[in-house]
């Protein structure tokens, strides 16, 4: 599998509802029983718009120039995190979740 | 073992459109996509390689544009495979925010056509090119 | 006493490297036709240029990264592809125009026509490209175009009305007679002019070319911050030049060599033959370093290896668009099209083009994870976005006011 | 044309000073030339309104062929390096720009 095959897909909950396009893949380094490491995919990110995602501007770490930290955050308020536990079929464009909208996280940098 | 400097990121944080720098200090590419791997049933896809090339980097320009890059990639192939390069990440040695190291010289990785022909039929050819 | 030395070298060859054929073309028409009226434009211009090099090679020292990796990094492949796209084909335009430019200066010298000159200029500039020494390239040309400096020196031998022209520098507005449309639309090129795409992809990935790390943050300032406007001061002698002898002669500029005719009035055949030297030293320089720049902004894009830093046989692909460049640029030059006109329709573009480049470069800037303790500061961000609101509204004019004036007939 | 007439005198002039090298000055006029010339055939091509400005037109032709031919000749002086052919074509291209500027007037 390859991110350009998730990259872009739309989400759809359990009910069938949209929950937006997968902009960004999010991984977490694991430590297996056998003393290697793996890098495992540990979620989507879904929402409207990726570019403020993209640019930086999830992240405080970007302070400036007005007014682009606060168009981008506000661009990026809706984006949510799908946790990959809860994907249950990835058929392209399309990317079924097991759960509904409204139970998901907003994607972790926004919040932070 | 690869060092990575943060134990979560994003793809677009760290991986995609990164340069890679080979073991030599020499530019080896760019990844335009990454290779996840599902281990086992019911396990989450992990990441098993870089890939580069025009076969990788065409699906992600998408469009015509992009087909039309992945076709002119897959006639450079040597052999009919399309599938891209591919930089296994035991080959990664150092994942920043700045660029991606390589544990191996670039004249190890799979080579691309382009820069072959480039080097051989074109600028090779000309006077003074190797200083 | 060293350092000083190479700090003088650097700003020497900045404020030569600034001027190329945009700033002769656009401040010979505009000071015959507008006098002084303009020179906001060159001052704007030129601190933009400042601001975004600064900028651009400040975040190349930190990150060890010239602009067309930040763009892709930045932008995403798609986003981006158009950028990288839009700037080569900007890059080859303006080499085009240079290349004409270089061969309009043979053109005066022997009085052979350019068109004999074209090729040999395309020539030379690929094989500066193939073989100079990046600081030999630099340094060597950035010298010669400062010879500039006669047009200052002109201004003191001439009637120059001084009082008068700085009655029309501090109070801009449209002469009497003149259509408002052109007047806007020369500010556009004059801007255009000062903040020249390949010239921030040029600052900065000579940058790299010459190992620029944090501890060179004060040689690039200095020369963004005292180079390039002494460079504009250059600019605005040429314009200022021409209104003491032009512009009460009713002359309007539309050929290179006009543009030289104040300093024959003023210092005859010395200040003449001064001229030519520096007029092509400035052309040929920005030839080589727009080509230089296509081949920059496609490498860099794409992650192959690139820079004269490099044996050609080691960046052949870079070697390549550098080489399709100039080719491409030189067939264009050969169609006979007018150069000063291909040369405004360059700068024109160029500063449509400016944010496709600038607004990167500002994101990364402050992106403090990446900059550490050179991240934009307040003040630099202030101007920055002020900057960045002015080459909005510049680009979103530029195309309206080319074509409702006709490229400023 | 105005300006090609002043731009050929100007370089005309700074010639016979002796401050210029001679092909400068010829570049400058030959490009004068050029575009009176382009200014001429244009001009020529259009058709005229009504009687009135065709009266005016057949002013203007004679005015623009006259400014041409007087840049010929300044031109063909200078190739020559020929001073006194160079100062009675400068007289002529003076004569020239009068004409224009009175034209101007009138159409005012």
């Amino acid at each position: 599998m390859r991110t350009s095959e998730l990259i872009g897909c739309q989400v759809y909950d359990a009910e069938g509802q949209a929950v937006g396009t997968v902009h960004d893949l999010h991984f977490r380094l694991r430590v297996q029983p056998d003393g290697s490491q793996v890098c495992q995919l540990d979620a989507l990110e879904c929402g409207g718009i990726g570019l403020g995602h993209r640019l930086g501007y999830g992240e405080h770490a970007m302070s400036g120039p007005w007014p682009f930290p606060q168009l981008f955050r506000y661009l990026a308020r809706r984006s949510l995190a799908v946790p990959w536990s809860q994907v249950t079929a990835v058929n392209r464009p399309r990317i079924a979740v097991s759960a509904r909208r409204d139970q998901l996280r907003p994607a972790r940098r926004a919040g932070k | 073992m690869t060092r990575w400097d943060e134990d979560e990121f994003t793809a677009n944080d760290l991986l995609l459109d990164r340069e890679l720098i080979d073991s030599r200090g020499m530019p080896a590419g760019r990844v335009d996509d990454l290779e996840l791997t599902v281990p086992g049933p019911g396990e989450p896809p992990v990441l098993t390689a870089l890939l580069c090339g025009p076969t990788a980097f065409g699906p992600r320009l998408g469009g015509r544009l992009g087909t039309w890059w992945q076709a002119i990639g897959r006639r450079l192939r040597p052999v009919t495979d399309s599938y891209p390069n591919r930089i296994v990440v035991e080959l990664v040695d150092h994942v920043d925010r700045l660029e991606i190291t390589l544990l191996t010289p670039r004249e190890n990785l799979d080579s691309y056509r382009f820069r072959q022909w480039a080097e051989e039929k074109v600028i090779g050819r000309i006077p003074g090119s190797t200083k | 006493m060293k350092a000083v030395m190479s700090m003088m070298l650097g700003v020497m060859t900045a404020i030569g490297g600034f001027v190329d054929i945009g700033n002769l073309v656009t401040s010979g028409i505009t000071g015959a036709r507008f006098g002084m009226t303009l020179t906001w434009a060159v001052l704007v211009g030129t601190l933009g240029m400042a601001l975004f090099a600064e900028m651009a090679g400040r975040v190349t020292a930190v990150t060890r990264k010239p602009i067309f990796h930040v763009v892709r990094e930045r932008l995403g492949v798609r986003m981006s592809v158009v950028n990288a796209g839009a700037s080569t084909l900007l890059n080859v335009l303006t080499l085009a125009a240079e290349l004409g430019g270089v061969s309009l200066v043979l053109q005066m010298v022997t009085g052979i026509s350019y068109l004999i000159w074209v090729p040999l200029a395309g020539l030379f500039a690929w094989l500066v490209i193939w073989r100079m020494p990046f600081g030999w390239m630099e340094n060597i040309f950035g010298l010669l175009g400062l010879g500039l400096i006669v047009f200052v020196v002109a201004l003191f031998r001439l009637p120059t009305n001084w009082p008068a022209m700085w009655h029309q520098a501090v109070n801009p507005g449209v002469p009497a007679g003149q259509p408002a449309p052109t007047w806007w639309f020369y500010a556009v090129t004059l801007i255009g002019a000062c903040i020249v795409p390949y010239q921030v992809i040029f600052f900065s990935s000579g940058g790299r070319e010459e190992g620029w790390t944090s501890k060179s943050m004060t040689e690039m300032r200095v020369n963004a911050f005292i180079g390039f406007p002494l460079g504009g001061l250059l600019s605005l002698a040429i314009m200022a030049a021409a209104v003491p002898v032009l512009e009460p002669a009713g002359i309007q500029v539309s050929h290179l060599n006009q543009v030289a005719v104040p300093v024959a009035a003023a210092l005859g055949r010395a200040g003449l033959a001064i001229v030519f030297v520096s007029f092509f030293a400035a052309t040929f320089a920005a030839a080589a370093e727009s080509g230089l720049s296509s081949g920059y902004s496609v490498a860099q894009y794409m992650g192959w290896s690139w820079g004269k830093r490099h044996p050609p046989g080691a960046a052949a692909r870079f070697h390549l668009v550098c080489l399709a460049s100039v080719i491409a640029a030189t067939a264009f030059t050969l169609t006979t099209i007018d150069p000063v006109t291909v040369t405004i329709f360059a700068v024109v573009l160029g500063a449509a083009a400016v944010p496709l480049t600038y607004f990167p470069i500002v994101i990364v800037a402050n992106d403090a994870r990446l900059m550490g303790e050179r991240v934009n500061r307040r003040w630099a961000n202030a101007a920055g976005t002020f900057f960045m609101l002015i080459m909005v509204v510049v680009s979103l004019a530029s195309l309206p006011l080319l074509l409702l004036t006709k490229a400023g007939q | 044309m105005v300006s090609d007439l002043a731009s050929a005198r100007l370089a005309a002039q700074i010639g016979l000073r002796g401050r210029s090298f001679p092909a400068f000055t010829d570049g400058n006029i030959t490009d004068a030339e050029n575009d009176a010339d382009s200014v001429n055939s244009t001009f020529g091509s259009r058709q005229p309104p009504d009687s009135r400005s065709d009266a005016l037109r057949q002013k203007m032709l004679q005015a623009l062929s006259d400014g041409t031919s007087a840049l010929t000749d300044l031109r063909v002086a200078v190739r020559m390096d020929d001073r006194a052919q160079v100062r009675k074509a400068l007289g002529e291209v003076g004569k020239s720009l009068k004409t224009f500027n009175d034209l101007q007037q009138e159409l005012q």
